[in-house]
């Protein structure tokens, strides 16, 4: 066991040293948007530690009540703006549960394609924003951007826009993928296992990495289960639970992958179990690459609302669909009163939740741990406000 | 070659020459000695100027980018283009922070870093003042710069800097201890403390007797080395400046010309380190055919590239890991080292050779297995369907 | 790991070869690939969208916009202004006498784009309009939005073609409707007497749509 | 899981439980006894539900309604959802976290933004607004304030700081204060589309 100081073995009694109230954020370069942890220190030691959050709040749920169903799907780009395509797609499978619709074939490979591709660029920002915390001086995030670049270059040849995609539509996607495209896709899905293998051998037997990662912050997985902890963090500590496996939405029963599980639950495992999940991404991607159909991309009933989507009225009811995003559990839940606005629409945010146990991990450990486990948490401030 | 060698003493000759034609005799001595202030005073700055420059030129190779290179040819103004801009930062003072020791602590930090270049040998017969104690001297002035960081941290009252003082207290005391204990040996083989006479010594080989060809050499270079790189708070041990847990440690309330000081202290600690350890261990202006100081530069960049390689490279250490790696692997390594050299000195060669190279081997082992709780562990990851 | 430090150095070896490389090696495998963003550009996607702009056929006064409001009632955040044109004794005209966006509430979604039914507006490419002062300078007026039919095949090669084949088809499907009416009136007018009461005058042609 | 069998269950251990299957959830007519539920949902070998995906609270203008997505990691089953309605006055429901960590946060949400008061739980603050903040911004009824008039308050303020206030806002400031309301928009009239 990494033996770290405890505060516990030296006896303070005679020395009347006070606490030391330290705020970190919401103005702080390694808090990943503003975000406020009000730590109370012992010396480096962390006594207690409240997360305060609420500084990039839109009442993005109230805007989608007043809106109809379609104009809030570039808002759903918004709310983890690294990865804008899985938002998309949660919100799209939510209300195509709600108005029972039926996507085509070939739309649905195509938003597996962009949903995995979303996800290398996130665990890839994610393990470059770490080392970035961990004090690697911006050359894991350059490489891991310099990667990005690639697949953002392709998001906006096919959706018009790097990040801010608004590419789905309900029942569909709103362009065809040409095939001089799924050539660069495959081109970019191809060239990423080396840059992988290049990524691992800078940074996963680094004895420092190893060092400051190994045994801090770590998560029990019946904690986790019970803190409702979804994605990554929750594989790291070992559970079995991807909800594309689990609930098989879209076509992803189609394809062969595995789970990558960690052992411990440390930032060590969490860094780690990313670079396992982007591998088994690169299979789900040449599987599909290889297996798309043709056919058309927009479901028959959809196509008179894409030129009027005010006059798209879904049938009285709710629904709740929920999609693997690379930080978690996203959930979307829609419930309509039969005219085109919802009344009522809630984002279950994987990054919000996976908060709740920040303070328990960071309990005894250093300042420099605590910033290092917020970072293995992976948050977006835009989804955790909403 | 010779006179390319020497072509700054004799710059110095002439200057004197010339000067001692209308001017008393008396001032002589003042001006050789003012002349040998003013290149200094000049080496300094230029040096830490040029060093920013080659630092963002370098970590931007490593990084795909190119680095700065829009204020001139190569970015090559851009160092005076920082300068400006540092001169016209306005310079905030924070209400609560202790204004005389804020503004003090830039000063008290920047003077070691200056005086210490008068011990360095930049070339044959041009070492500014050959002392006889130069080593001592070094180590003696470049210790007061924890003083200096603790000042600013405690002057400027600022949580995040109190953090980064504490840190650099404890960091620059504990890693001062094997520094000086690997010097030791430097000065066992070369039995002077003097940095002219430690080039002396390893003159051979028409100037490749270095000492860190010898096993103990070796050894006694890498911790100087890495008590060097944590002494000027640089990359795996910048945790004084931690940017990413504590904001800019000890200087995050300073701005304008203040924190263009500490700047300029860091990187000419940085230089000067490196100067010293290429004194001591790469011996110094020792080479075969170029000129001595073009040697010593070489040399001395070398060091400094892979200072600034581990910038562009290692993640930091954390408080308790860096404090643990001094204190139970380079000052044990370091004595064990100091015996080493003794052994090697009163045995014949082929058992000095073998003997020395296997206990430092043995130690070394012995020492990485003692911390074994803080080596990475295996780990071995499932794949669930 | 026999050493202790084997990590660290095979790290240090990757951007040793990351700093050699970037000296030797062309964009694609591994050295420098920065743009330098004036002097040099990206090549321009086509289908990038930016900012909304008005199309026009020929002159800017015979622009396709009818006013019709759509695009500002389907716009998310709602940045759309429009004002109808009245002729002299306010009769409504199919044209807008006020057309604003302000560009710095529009977030280039592209939803104008994809309700309008007249094909009047379109994203653009060009993104360089920063500007000092925010209120007057980034509220576009209707003259700053307008752009030409040939400025859209510019950037736009395969959409516009595609649009304007779409508008010539319609365009000749009018006519000949027109053609067919008129010619049937004049048949209708020439000849009214054969017309028996049993047969049912064909089902009148289905007027023509304005899609 | 269709909602006929667990309704089935639950009456079979609980008892005298008043459920009611709306649309494809379960209606815990009687607020106190949504702990019971839960437990029993939780711990009960045929269901194992431990993990609470979601919390959603919603105004239906005449109750206030919270919803509970609840699925089971060990048995990878699907959704049971939990439904419980109280009054808009005074919502009170019996807050879960002691039995589900995860409810933590999101019972904050909702009682920041909603006004459903959870007993129970351990730190029920605002925690999308500021501590002084009035008002329960995601309800049907809530008005935002209007920020072109001026209240006395903000007309103190900025003649202290050297602004100079037209008359006739100040004069509308000293109505206001008189009729003791605070400025607010009256609620734009969307229309329906």
């Amino acid at each position: 066991m990494n033996k770290t100081f405890e505060a516990k073995d030296v006896n303070l009694a005679g020395i009347n040293s006070s606490l030391l109230e330290v705020n970190i954020g919401p103005q702080h370069p390694s808090t990943h948007g503003v975000f406020r942890m009000n730590a109370v220190l012992d010396g480096e030691v962390i006594v207690s530690l409240k997360p305060v959050m609420g500084y990039l709040h839109r009442n993005h749920e109230q805007i989608a009540e007043n809106m109809s169903y379609a104009a809030s799907m570039p808002y759903t780009d918004r709310l983890d703006y690294f990865n804008s395509m899985s938002n998309n797609l949660g919100y799209a499978l939510s209300v195509e549960k709600l108005a029972g619709l039926e996507v085509p074939e070939r739309a649905e490979y195509i938003r597996v394609i962009m949903a995995e591709l979303t996800r290398l660029i996130n665990h890839i920002a994610v393990i470059g924003f770490l080392l970035n915390d961990l004090g690697a001086f911006f050359t894991p995030v350059l490489y891991a951007f310099r990667e990005r670049e690639k697949i953002l270059d392709i998001f906006e040849e096919i959706s018009g826009s790097r990040m801010m995609c608004n590419y789905l539509r309900f029942g569909g996607v709103k362009r065809d993928l040409s095939p001089a495209i799924l050539e660069r896709i495959r081109g970019v899905v191809t060239a990423f296992p080396r840059f992988l293998d290049e990524f691992e051998t800078l940074l996963t037997k680094n004895e420092i990495l190893c060092m400051r990662c190994q045994n801090v912050g770590v998560l029990s997985p019946e904690l986790a289960i019970n803190a409702s902890i979804t994605g990554p963090l929750l594989r790291a500590s070992g559970v079995n639970y991807d909800i594309r496996k689990v609930d098989g939405y879209s076509v992803y029963p189609r394809f062969q992958f595995k789970v990558p599980l960690g052992p411990k639950g440390d930032v060590y495992d969490r860094y780690y179990v990313r670079i396992l999940e982007m591998r088994e991404s690169l299979k789900i991607l040449d599987q599909a690459l290889n297996t798309i159909p043709a056919g058309e991309i927009m479901s028959k009933k959809m196509i008179p609302f894409l030129k009027s989507p005010r006059n798209f009225k879904p049938p009285v009811g709710e629904a709740y669909a929920r999609v693997e995003s690379p930080k978690g559990e996203l959930g979307f839940y829609v419930v309509s009163d039969g005219t085109p606005q919802p009344w009522r629409y809630h984002v279950r945010a994987p990054s919000f939740i996976n908060l709740t146990i920040l303070e328990d991990m960071c309990l005894g450990q250093k300042v420099a741990d605590a910033i290092i486990i917020l970072g293995s948490v992976d948050i977006v401030l835009g989804e955790v406000d909403r | 070659m010779e006179a390319l060698d020497q072509i700054f003493v004799s710059l110095k000759q002439g200057i004197l020459n010339a000067a001692a034609g209308f001017l008393p005799a008396w001032t002589g001595p003042l001006l050789s000695v003012a002349i040998s202030i003013g290149a200094i005073a000049l080496l300094g700055p230029v040096t830490m100027m040029y060093l920013t420059l080659l630092e963002r030129k370098v970590v931007g190779r490593m990084q795909n980018r190119i680095g700065p290179n829009r204020v001139g040819k190569w970015g090559v103004l851009q160092p005076l283009a920082d300068g400006v801009k540092m001169l016209t930062k306005e310079d905030i003072v924070p209400a609560r922070a202790d204004r005389l020791l804020h503004l003090l602590a830039p000063l008290l930090i920047v003077m070691p870093a200056l005086l210490v270049f008068a011990v360095i040998p930049f070339g044959k017969h041009m070492t500014a003042v050959d002392l006889s104690v130069g080593v001592l001297y070094f180590l003696a002035i470049s210790s007061t710069t924890t003083i200096a960081i603790f000042t600013a941290a405690w002057a400027s009252r600022n949580k995040y800097s109190l953090l980064g003082g504490m840190r650099a207290a404890a960091q620059m005391i504990s890693y001062e201890i094997p520094m000086v204990l690997s010097a030791v040996p430097i000065l066992l083989a070369s039995q002077s403390l003097s940095t002219h006479a430690i080039v002396e010594a390893q003159g051979g080989f028409h100037g490749l007797q270095w000492f860190i060809f010898t096993p103990w050499g070796f050894v006694a270079f890498i911790i100087f080395f890495l008590c060097g790189v944590a002494e000027c708070n640089r990359s795996p041990f910048d945790l004084p400046e931690a940017e990413s847990e504590i904001i800019a440690g000890f200087h995050t309330e300073y701005s304008g010309m203040k924190f263009a000081l500490f700047y300029m202290a860091e990187f000419m600690n940085s230089f000067t380190l490196s100067g010293l350890a290429t004194t001591l261990f790469l011996g110094g202006w020792q080479g075969p055919f170029l000129p001595s100081w073009v040697w010593f530069f070489g040399k001395t960049y070398a060091l400094i590239f892979i200072m600034l390689w581990f910038r562009g490279t290692l993640p930091r250490f954390r408080v308790d890991q860096m404090m643990n790696l001094a204190w139970k692997l380079l000052l044990p390594l370091s004595l064990v080292n100091v015996i080493v050299t003794g052994f090697w000195f009163f045995v014949n060669p082929p058992l000095a050779i073998g003997g020395s190279i296997a206990i430092l081997w043995l130690s070394g082992w012995i020492l990485v297995r003692l911390n074994q709780s803080y080596l990475p562990e295996k780990r071995t990851y499932q794949f669930a369907d | 790991m026999m050493y202790f430090g084997e990590g660290v150095v095979k790290g240090m070896m990757v951007t040793l070869k990351a700093f050699v490389a970037s000296y030797f090696k062309g964009p694609e495998d591994g050295g420098l690939f920065t743009v330098e963003y004036p002097e040099q550009r990206l090549p321009e996607k086509e289908n990038f969208r930016n900012f909304p702009f008005l199309i026009y056929d020929n002159t800017p006064d015979n622009l396709r916009c009818v006013a019709c409001d759509i695009c500002a009632k389907e716009c998310p955040p709602k940045c759309i202004y429009i004002v109808r044109e009245f002729d002299k004794d306010n009769k409504p005209l199919k044209r807008p006498a006020v057309f604003n966006i302000d560009h710095t509430v529009c977030m280039n979604c592209g939803i104008c784009e994809e309700a309008c039914p007249f094909d009047a507006i379109y994203m653009d490419h060009n993104f360089e309009i920063a500007s000092a002062e925010r209120n007057e300078n980034l509220l576009f007026r209707k003259d700053k939005l307008l752009k030409s039919n040939e400025y859209f095949h510019k950037i736009r090669p395969t959409d516009a073609t595609a649009i304007d084949e779409r508008r010539a088809a319609a365009e000749a499907k009018k006519k000949a409707a027109e053609a067919a009416a008129a010619q049937k009136a004049a048949a209708a007018q020439a000849a009214p007497k054969p017309a028996a009461p049993g047969t049912t005058t064909p089902p009148a042609a289905e007027p023509p749509k304005t899609v | 899981m269709d909602t006929e069998k667990v309704k089935a269950d639950l009456e079979k251990a609980l008892g005298p439980v008043a459920l009611k299957s709306v649309r494809s959830s379960l209606l815990v007519e009687n607020a106190q006894d949504l702990p019971k539920v839960a437990k029993f949902l939780k711990e009960d070998a045929a269901y194992r539900l431990d993990y609470l995906s979601s919390v959603t609270a919603s105004d239906f203008i005449d109750y206030l309604e919270t919803v509970y997505h609840l699925y089971s990691m060990e048995k990878k089953t699907g959704p049971v959802t939990l439904r419980v309605r109280v009054p808009r006055t005074d919502p009170k429901i019996p807050s879960l976290v002691s039995l589900y960590r995860g409810a933590e946060f999101q019972e904050r949400d909702n009682f920041d933004l909603f006004g459903i008061v959870y007993e129970g739980h351990p730190d029920l603050r605002r925690i999308m607004m500021w501590e002084g903040f009035e008002g329960f911004p995601m309800r049907k009824d809530y008005l935002q304030e209007d920020s072109e008039t001026l209240e006395s308050v903000d007309v103190e303020w900025l003649e202290k700081n050297g602004v100079k206030v037209p008359e006739a806002a100040k004069a509308k400031a000293v109505e206001l204060r008189q009729q003791g309301k605070r400025a607010l928009a009256e609620r734009r009239v969307e229309d329906k589309g």
